[in-house]
Protein backbone atom coordinates (compact mmCIF):
# COMPACT_ATOMS: atom_id res chain seq x y z
CA UNK A 1 0.00 0.00 0.00
CA UNK A 2 1.16 3.81 -0.58
CA UNK A 3 2.59 3.95 -3.58
CA UNK A 4 4.88 7.31 -4.87
CA UNK A 5 2.21 10.10 -5.58
CA UNK A 6 1.22 10.42 -8.81
CA UNK A 7 2.19 14.57 -9.34
CA UNK A 8 1.76 16.43 -12.54
CA UNK A 9 1.25 19.74 -14.33
CA UNK A 10 -0.36 19.16 -17.77
CA UNK A 11 -1.15 21.00 -20.78
CA UNK A 12 -3.71 18.79 -21.60
CA UNK A 13 -7.22 17.85 -20.24
CA UNK A 14 -7.54 16.17 -16.72
CA UNK A 15 -9.08 12.58 -17.00
CA UNK A 16 -9.84 12.10 -13.44
CA UNK A 17 -11.28 8.58 -14.15
CA UNK A 18 -8.25 7.54 -15.73
CA UNK A 19 -6.19 8.66 -12.70
CA UNK A 20 -8.39 7.53 -10.68
CA UNK A 21 -7.98 3.37 -11.94
CA UNK A 22 -4.19 4.51 -12.04
CA UNK A 23 -3.80 4.76 -8.40
CA UNK A 24 -6.52 2.04 -6.94
CA UNK A 25 -4.94 -0.83 -5.78
CA UNK A 26 -7.62 -3.68 -4.53
CA UNK A 27 -6.45 -2.77 -0.89
CA UNK A 28 -8.76 -0.10 -1.51
CA UNK A 29 -12.48 0.74 -0.77
CA UNK A 30 -12.79 4.20 -1.04
CA UNK A 31 -11.97 6.56 -4.03
CA UNK A 32 -12.61 10.16 -3.73
CA UNK A 33 -11.75 12.87 -6.45
CA UNK A 34 -11.81 16.50 -6.04
CA UNK A 35 -12.28 18.39 -9.32
CA UNK A 36 -11.53 21.67 -9.80
CA UNK A 37 -13.92 23.00 -12.48
CA UNK A 38 -13.63 26.39 -14.31
CA UNK A 39 -17.04 28.70 -12.96
CA UNK A 40 -18.88 31.01 -15.43
CA UNK A 41 -18.88 33.37 -12.43
CA UNK A 42 -15.70 34.86 -10.28
CA UNK A 43 -16.22 35.08 -6.38
CA UNK A 44 -16.89 38.96 -7.42
CA UNK A 45 -19.47 37.44 -9.85
CA UNK A 46 -18.34 38.90 -12.98
CA UNK A 47 -18.81 36.64 -15.89
CA UNK A 48 -15.73 35.10 -16.63
CA UNK A 49 -14.78 34.13 -21.03
CA UNK A 50 -12.05 31.24 -19.47
CA UNK A 51 -8.45 31.13 -17.44
CA UNK A 52 -4.93 30.96 -17.84
CA UNK A 53 -2.74 29.43 -15.38
CA UNK A 54 1.09 29.84 -15.32
CA UNK A 55 3.77 27.96 -12.67
CA UNK A 56 7.25 27.79 -11.47
CA UNK A 57 6.82 24.29 -12.73
CA UNK A 58 10.02 22.77 -10.16
CA UNK A 59 9.10 24.50 -7.10
CA UNK A 60 5.07 23.72 -8.05
CA UNK A 61 6.01 20.01 -8.47
CA UNK A 62 8.45 19.49 -5.21
CA UNK A 63 5.81 21.31 -3.25
CA UNK A 64 2.75 18.76 -4.86
CA UNK A 65 5.05 16.44 -3.56
CA UNK A 66 5.25 17.52 -0.48
CA UNK A 67 1.38 17.98 0.18
CA UNK A 68 1.01 14.51 -0.98
CA UNK A 69 3.74 13.14 1.67
CA UNK A 70 2.13 15.28 4.27
CA UNK A 71 -1.11 13.79 3.79
CA UNK A 72 -0.11 9.94 3.93
CA UNK A 73 1.55 10.69 7.05
CA UNK A 74 -0.67 12.36 8.60
CA UNK A 75 -4.10 10.68 7.27
CA UNK A 76 -2.49 7.08 6.92
CA UNK A 77 -1.61 5.09 4.12
CA UNK A 78 -3.04 6.21 0.61
CA UNK A 79 -2.51 6.28 -2.99
CA UNK A 80 -2.64 9.71 -4.31
CA UNK A 81 -2.86 11.34 -7.28
CA UNK A 82 -2.87 15.76 -7.73
CA UNK A 83 -2.66 17.04 -11.41
CA UNK A 84 -3.33 20.57 -12.32
CA UNK A 85 -3.51 22.10 -15.63
CA UNK A 86 -1.65 24.94 -16.91
CA UNK A 87 -2.31 27.31 -20.18
CA UNK A 88 -5.52 27.91 -21.19
CA UNK A 89 -9.45 26.88 -19.74
CA UNK A 90 -12.80 27.23 -20.96
CA UNK A 91 -15.73 27.07 -18.55
CA UNK A 92 -16.35 23.90 -17.59
CA UNK A 93 -12.79 22.68 -17.52
CA UNK A 94 -11.24 20.83 -14.65
CA UNK A 95 -8.25 22.63 -13.63
CA UNK A 96 -6.78 20.86 -10.69
CA UNK A 97 -7.90 17.23 -9.41
CA UNK A 98 -6.86 15.62 -6.22
CA UNK A 99 -7.65 11.45 -6.22
CA UNK A 100 -7.06 9.94 -2.87
CA UNK A 101 -7.82 6.09 -2.77
CA UNK A 102 -7.41 4.12 0.71
CA UNK A 103 -9.11 1.31 2.56
CA UNK A 104 -11.83 3.15 4.35
CA UNK A 105 -13.08 6.76 3.68
CA UNK A 106 -12.72 8.56 6.54
CA UNK A 107 -9.03 9.27 5.91
CA UNK A 108 -9.35 9.14 2.10
CA UNK A 109 -11.73 12.29 2.26
CA UNK A 110 -9.20 14.30 5.16
CA UNK A 111 -6.62 13.25 3.04
CA UNK A 112 -8.39 14.29 0.06
CA UNK A 113 -9.54 17.84 0.76
CA UNK A 114 -5.67 18.44 3.00
CA UNK A 115 -4.05 17.84 -0.54
CA UNK A 116 -6.73 20.59 -2.01
CA UNK A 117 -6.36 22.84 0.81
CA UNK A 118 -2.41 23.21 1.05
CA UNK A 119 -2.63 23.48 -2.94
CA UNK A 120 -4.43 26.68 -2.82
CA UNK A 121 -1.99 28.30 0.02
CA UNK A 122 1.41 26.96 -0.99
CA UNK A 123 1.89 25.47 -4.38
CA UNK A 124 3.43 28.25 -7.40
CA UNK A 125 0.08 28.30 -9.66
CA UNK A 126 -1.04 31.91 -10.41
CA UNK A 127 -4.58 32.02 -12.32
CA UNK A 128 -5.63 35.08 -14.51
CA UNK A 129 -9.34 35.36 -14.87
CA UNK A 130 -10.67 36.40 -18.33
CA UNK A 131 -13.71 38.38 -18.20
CA UNK A 132 -16.49 38.27 -21.13
CA UNK A 133 -15.88 42.25 -21.02
CA UNK A 134 -12.42 41.85 -22.35
CA UNK A 135 -10.69 42.71 -18.85
CA UNK A 136 -8.50 40.33 -17.31
CA UNK A 137 -6.98 40.20 -14.41
CA UNK A 138 -4.33 37.57 -11.72
CA UNK A 139 -6.60 36.38 -9.19
CA UNK A 140 -4.65 35.25 -5.51
CA UNK A 141 -6.73 32.51 -3.68
CA UNK A 142 -9.04 33.98 -0.49
CA UNK A 143 -8.93 31.38 2.21
CA UNK A 144 -11.87 29.98 2.22
CA UNK A 145 -13.11 26.71 1.28
CA UNK B 1 28.38 38.73 -11.21
CA UNK B 2 24.99 37.70 -13.06
CA UNK B 3 21.80 36.03 -11.97
CA UNK B 4 19.36 34.50 -13.75
CA UNK B 5 15.87 36.39 -12.95
CA UNK B 6 12.76 34.08 -13.28
CA UNK B 7 9.30 36.83 -13.35
CA UNK B 8 6.19 35.14 -12.87
CA UNK B 9 2.25 36.62 -13.67
CA UNK B 10 1.86 39.74 -12.95
CA UNK B 11 5.40 40.50 -11.94
CA UNK B 12 6.25 39.05 -15.28
CA UNK B 13 3.35 41.10 -17.14
CA UNK B 14 4.95 44.57 -15.53
CA UNK B 15 8.53 43.26 -15.81
CA UNK B 16 7.91 42.78 -19.77
CA UNK B 17 10.13 39.47 -19.46
CA UNK B 18 9.60 35.94 -18.09
CA UNK B 19 13.17 35.42 -17.86
CA UNK B 20 16.68 37.59 -17.97
CA UNK B 21 20.34 37.47 -17.05
CA UNK B 22 20.92 40.80 -14.51
CA UNK B 23 24.58 41.86 -14.05
CA UNK B 24 25.21 42.91 -10.38
CA UNK B 25 28.13 43.79 -7.46
CA UNK B 26 29.54 40.89 -6.17
CA UNK B 27 27.87 40.04 -2.65
CA UNK B 28 24.77 41.30 -3.86
CA UNK B 29 21.55 40.36 -2.06
CA UNK B 30 17.74 39.82 -3.24
CA UNK B 31 16.88 43.62 -2.20
CA UNK B 32 19.77 44.63 -4.34
CA UNK B 33 18.68 42.48 -7.05
CA UNK B 34 15.06 44.02 -6.80
CA UNK B 35 16.29 47.52 -6.80
CA UNK B 36 18.30 47.12 -9.96
CA UNK B 37 15.40 45.74 -11.80
CA UNK B 38 12.90 48.26 -10.21
CA UNK B 39 9.83 50.09 -11.29
CA UNK B 40 7.47 52.38 -9.77
CA UNK B 41 4.78 49.91 -10.16
CA UNK B 42 6.79 46.62 -9.29
CA UNK B 43 7.68 48.37 -6.17
CA UNK B 44 3.81 48.22 -4.70
CA UNK B 45 4.18 44.45 -5.39
CA UNK B 46 7.19 44.33 -3.05
CA UNK B 47 4.93 43.21 0.29
CA UNK B 48 3.22 40.70 -1.88
CA UNK B 49 6.57 39.51 -3.45
CA UNK B 50 8.10 35.95 -2.05
CA UNK B 51 11.52 35.20 -3.48
CA UNK B 52 12.55 31.73 -4.55
CA UNK B 53 16.80 31.16 -4.55
CA UNK B 54 17.73 28.37 -6.93
CA UNK B 55 13.92 26.95 -6.22
CA UNK B 56 13.65 27.32 -2.09
CA UNK B 57 12.24 30.42 -0.78
CA UNK B 58 14.57 32.79 0.70
CA UNK B 59 14.34 36.07 2.80
CA UNK B 60 15.43 39.66 1.18
CA UNK B 61 19.08 39.95 3.28
CA UNK B 62 20.38 36.69 1.26
CA UNK B 63 23.32 37.03 -0.42
CA UNK B 64 23.49 36.15 -4.23
CA UNK B 65 26.34 34.07 -5.85
CA UNK B 66 27.03 34.04 -9.47
CA UNK B 67 25.08 31.70 -11.67
CA UNK B 68 22.01 32.14 -8.82
CA UNK B 69 18.22 31.59 -10.56
CA UNK B 70 16.11 34.04 -8.43
CA UNK B 71 12.70 33.70 -8.53
CA UNK B 72 9.73 36.46 -8.39
CA UNK B 73 6.52 35.03 -6.78
CA UNK B 74 3.92 37.01 -6.62
CA UNK B 75 0.79 35.34 -4.16
CA UNK B 76 -0.59 31.74 -5.73
CA UNK B 77 -3.69 31.48 -7.29
CA UNK B 78 -3.91 27.88 -8.02
CA UNK B 79 -6.77 25.81 -8.01
CA UNK C 1 -28.89 25.93 -9.13
CA UNK C 2 -30.01 22.84 -7.26
CA UNK C 3 -31.99 20.53 -10.33
CA UNK C 4 -33.78 17.24 -8.62
CA UNK C 5 -31.12 14.77 -7.35
CA UNK C 6 -29.82 11.96 -9.61
CA UNK C 7 -30.87 8.30 -7.77
CA UNK C 8 -30.48 5.05 -8.57
CA UNK C 9 -30.25 1.18 -8.15
CA UNK C 10 -28.05 -0.03 -10.82
CA UNK C 11 -27.24 -3.69 -11.67
CA UNK C 12 -24.99 -2.20 -14.25
CA UNK C 13 -21.54 -0.83 -13.76
CA UNK C 14 -21.77 2.83 -12.11
CA UNK C 15 -20.03 5.30 -14.79
CA UNK C 16 -18.82 7.79 -12.11
CA UNK C 17 -17.24 10.12 -14.69
CA UNK C 18 -20.82 10.34 -16.82
CA UNK C 19 -22.46 11.08 -13.46
CA UNK C 20 -19.99 14.05 -12.70
CA UNK C 21 -20.90 15.38 -16.51
CA UNK C 22 -24.46 14.58 -15.81
CA UNK C 23 -25.06 16.73 -12.71
CA UNK C 24 -22.29 19.06 -12.73
CA UNK C 25 -23.62 22.73 -14.29
CA UNK C 26 -21.00 26.04 -15.06
CA UNK C 27 -21.99 27.29 -11.99
CA UNK C 28 -20.38 24.76 -10.22
CA UNK C 29 -16.41 25.32 -9.27
CA UNK C 30 -15.88 21.76 -7.24
CA UNK C 31 -17.07 18.53 -8.20
CA UNK C 32 -16.16 15.75 -5.36
CA UNK C 33 -16.79 12.12 -6.31
CA UNK C 34 -16.92 9.57 -3.62
CA UNK C 35 -16.95 5.67 -4.80
CA UNK C 36 -16.82 2.66 -2.65
CA UNK C 37 -15.25 -0.16 -3.93
CA UNK C 38 -14.90 -4.04 -3.69
CA UNK C 39 -12.37 -4.26 -1.46
CA UNK C 40 -10.29 -7.45 -1.56
CA UNK C 41 -10.22 -7.80 2.11
CA UNK C 42 -13.08 -8.19 4.21
CA UNK C 43 -13.21 -5.54 7.97
CA UNK C 44 -12.29 -8.66 9.71
CA UNK C 45 -9.34 -9.34 6.93
CA UNK C 46 -10.67 -12.27 5.45
CA UNK C 47 -10.20 -12.67 1.72
CA UNK C 48 -13.09 -11.56 -0.62
CA UNK C 49 -14.13 -13.38 -3.56
CA UNK C 50 -17.21 -11.02 -4.12
CA UNK C 51 -19.76 -9.16 -2.98
CA UNK C 52 -23.76 -9.36 -3.68
CA UNK C 53 -26.02 -6.73 -3.04
CA UNK C 54 -29.54 -7.28 -2.27
CA UNK C 55 -32.27 -4.24 -2.09
CA UNK C 56 -35.87 -2.86 -1.29
CA UNK C 57 -35.99 -0.80 -4.07
CA UNK C 58 -38.94 1.25 -3.26
CA UNK C 59 -37.68 2.19 -0.11
CA UNK C 60 -34.08 2.72 -0.57
CA UNK C 61 -34.54 5.47 -3.20
CA UNK C 62 -37.06 7.02 -1.35
CA UNK C 63 -34.17 6.89 1.62
CA UNK C 64 -31.62 7.78 -1.03
CA UNK C 65 -33.69 10.99 -1.83
CA UNK C 66 -34.52 12.18 1.74
CA UNK C 67 -30.74 12.02 1.93
CA UNK C 68 -29.57 14.08 -0.81
CA UNK C 69 -32.72 16.53 0.21
CA UNK C 70 -31.17 17.12 3.38
CA UNK C 71 -27.74 17.30 2.13
CA UNK C 72 -29.26 20.56 0.35
CA UNK C 73 -31.01 21.86 3.07
CA UNK C 74 -27.85 21.61 4.94
CA UNK C 75 -24.92 22.50 2.92
CA UNK C 76 -26.50 24.93 0.39
CA UNK C 77 -27.43 24.56 -3.21
CA UNK C 78 -25.94 21.93 -4.55
CA UNK C 79 -26.06 19.37 -7.95
CA UNK C 80 -25.97 15.10 -5.97
CA UNK C 81 -25.80 11.94 -7.67
CA UNK C 82 -26.13 9.09 -5.52
CA UNK C 83 -26.22 5.39 -6.88
CA UNK C 84 -25.71 1.92 -5.69
CA UNK C 85 -25.20 -1.46 -7.37
CA UNK C 86 -27.23 -3.97 -6.61
CA UNK C 87 -26.60 -7.93 -7.69
CA UNK C 88 -23.02 -9.48 -8.00
CA UNK C 89 -19.86 -7.71 -8.01
CA UNK C 90 -16.39 -8.41 -8.30
CA UNK C 91 -13.09 -7.27 -6.48
CA UNK C 92 -12.50 -3.70 -7.80
CA UNK C 93 -15.97 -2.62 -9.12
CA UNK C 94 -17.92 0.06 -7.62
CA UNK C 95 -20.68 -0.76 -5.46
CA UNK C 96 -21.91 3.26 -4.51
CA UNK C 97 -21.13 6.43 -6.47
CA UNK C 98 -22.07 9.59 -4.24
CA UNK C 99 -21.04 12.74 -7.06
CA UNK C 100 -21.50 16.36 -5.31
CA UNK C 101 -21.18 19.53 -7.45
CA UNK C 102 -21.19 23.06 -6.18
CA UNK C 103 -19.66 26.74 -6.58
CA UNK C 104 -17.37 26.05 -3.81
CA UNK C 105 -15.58 22.98 -2.51
CA UNK C 106 -16.41 23.29 1.22
CA UNK C 107 -20.37 22.43 0.83
CA UNK C 108 -19.40 19.48 -1.71
CA UNK C 109 -17.06 17.93 0.61
CA UNK C 110 -19.62 18.09 3.51
CA UNK C 111 -22.54 17.01 1.23
CA UNK C 112 -20.83 14.34 0.02
CA UNK C 113 -19.30 13.06 3.28
CA UNK C 114 -22.82 13.43 4.61
CA UNK C 115 -24.68 11.31 1.78
CA UNK C 116 -22.11 8.50 2.65
CA UNK C 117 -22.39 8.21 6.28
CA UNK C 118 -26.16 8.15 6.10
CA UNK C 119 -26.89 5.83 3.47
CA UNK C 120 -24.67 3.38 4.68
CA UNK C 121 -26.90 3.94 8.60
CA UNK C 122 -30.36 4.59 6.77
CA UNK C 123 -30.73 2.57 3.45
CA UNK C 124 -32.51 -0.48 2.97
CA UNK C 125 -29.70 -2.28 1.02
CA UNK C 126 -27.75 -5.59 2.19
CA UNK C 127 -24.68 -6.93 1.37
CA UNK C 128 -23.24 -10.16 1.63
CA UNK C 129 -19.37 -11.18 1.57
CA UNK C 130 -18.32 -13.71 -0.32
CA UNK C 131 -14.93 -15.43 0.68
CA UNK C 132 -12.54 -17.21 -1.20
CA UNK C 133 -12.88 -20.26 1.34
CA UNK C 134 -16.23 -20.77 -0.20
CA UNK C 135 -18.09 -19.07 2.86
CA UNK C 136 -21.02 -16.01 2.67
CA UNK C 137 -22.09 -13.94 5.29
CA UNK C 138 -24.55 -10.65 5.57
CA UNK C 139 -22.31 -7.90 6.87
CA UNK C 140 -24.04 -5.21 8.65
CA UNK C 141 -22.48 -2.02 8.49
CA UNK C 142 -19.60 -1.11 11.35
CA UNK C 143 -20.21 2.66 12.73
CA UNK C 144 -16.57 3.76 11.83
CA UNK C 145 -15.88 5.93 8.58
CA UNK D 1 -56.88 -11.09 6.34
CA UNK D 2 -54.36 -12.13 3.53
CA UNK D 3 -50.98 -9.86 3.89
CA UNK D 4 -48.27 -9.75 1.50
CA UNK D 5 -44.90 -10.52 3.30
CA UNK D 6 -41.67 -9.59 1.89
CA UNK D 7 -38.33 -10.73 3.10
CA UNK D 8 -34.77 -9.46 2.57
CA UNK D 9 -30.93 -10.68 2.94
CA UNK D 10 -30.50 -13.12 5.35
CA UNK D 11 -34.19 -12.84 6.94
CA UNK D 12 -35.21 -14.31 2.93
CA UNK D 13 -32.73 -17.08 3.48
CA UNK D 14 -33.95 -18.60 7.10
CA UNK D 15 -37.54 -18.15 5.67
CA UNK D 16 -36.59 -19.80 2.18
CA UNK D 17 -38.68 -16.85 0.31
CA UNK D 18 -38.47 -13.28 -0.53
CA UNK D 19 -41.96 -12.70 -1.04
CA UNK D 20 -45.12 -14.99 0.27
CA UNK D 21 -49.29 -14.31 1.17
CA UNK D 22 -49.93 -14.98 4.94
CA UNK D 23 -53.05 -15.72 6.20
CA UNK D 24 -53.53 -13.72 9.55
CA UNK D 25 -56.54 -13.19 11.91
CA UNK D 26 -59.05 -10.02 11.26
CA UNK D 27 -57.05 -6.84 13.13
CA UNK D 28 -53.37 -9.01 13.59
CA UNK D 29 -50.38 -6.93 14.53
CA UNK D 30 -46.86 -7.24 13.27
CA UNK D 31 -46.43 -9.22 15.92
CA UNK D 32 -48.68 -11.98 15.32
CA UNK D 33 -47.72 -11.79 11.45
CA UNK D 34 -44.37 -12.67 13.15
CA UNK D 35 -45.32 -15.61 15.62
CA UNK D 36 -47.34 -16.57 12.04
CA UNK D 37 -44.13 -16.87 10.22
CA UNK D 38 -41.73 -17.66 12.65
CA UNK D 39 -38.89 -20.65 13.62
CA UNK D 40 -36.53 -20.69 16.02
CA UNK D 41 -33.93 -19.81 13.96
CA UNK D 42 -35.97 -16.38 12.91
CA UNK D 43 -36.48 -15.53 16.89
CA UNK D 44 -32.99 -14.63 17.55
CA UNK D 45 -32.87 -12.17 15.02
CA UNK D 46 -35.64 -10.42 16.14
CA UNK D 47 -34.29 -7.77 17.91
CA UNK D 48 -32.46 -6.74 14.98
CA UNK D 49 -35.50 -6.77 12.53
CA UNK D 50 -37.21 -3.77 11.88
CA UNK D 51 -40.80 -3.53 10.28
CA UNK D 52 -41.99 -1.56 7.58
CA UNK D 53 -45.39 -1.79 6.70
CA UNK D 54 -46.45 -0.38 3.21
CA UNK D 55 -42.84 0.72 2.65
CA UNK D 56 -43.09 3.16 6.35
CA UNK D 57 -40.80 1.42 9.18
CA UNK D 58 -43.36 0.68 12.10
CA UNK D 59 -43.87 -0.72 15.43
CA UNK D 60 -44.48 -4.23 15.93
CA UNK D 61 -47.94 -3.50 17.64
CA UNK D 62 -49.12 -2.32 14.79
CA UNK D 63 -52.13 -3.65 13.30
CA UNK D 64 -52.32 -4.98 9.69
CA UNK D 65 -55.24 -4.41 7.87
CA UNK D 66 -56.34 -7.34 4.38
CA UNK D 67 -53.48 -6.41 1.24
CA UNK D 68 -50.76 -4.51 3.91
CA UNK D 69 -47.23 -5.40 2.70
CA UNK D 70 -44.85 -5.79 5.32
CA UNK D 71 -41.15 -5.86 4.94
CA UNK D 72 -38.59 -7.42 7.42
CA UNK D 73 -35.60 -5.80 7.23
CA UNK D 74 -32.23 -6.60 9.07
CA UNK D 75 -29.87 -4.44 9.67
CA UNK D 76 -28.81 -2.32 6.61
CA UNK D 77 -25.02 -3.08 4.94
CA UNK D 78 -24.77 -0.83 2.33
CA UNK D 79 -22.09 1.25 0.67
Amino acid sequence: MASAPLIKLSRERIDCAALAEKIRTDACGAVITFAGVVRELSDDERAVNGLSYETYPAMALEEMRKIAAEAQEQFGPCEIAIVHRFGDLAIGETSVAVVVAAPHRGPAFDACEYAIDELKARVEIWKKEHYLDGDATWRENAKSR
Amino acid sequence: MLVRVLAFARLRELLGYAEREVELPPAATLDDLWRAIGTPELDVLRGSTRFARNGTLTGPATRLVEGDEVALLPPVGGG
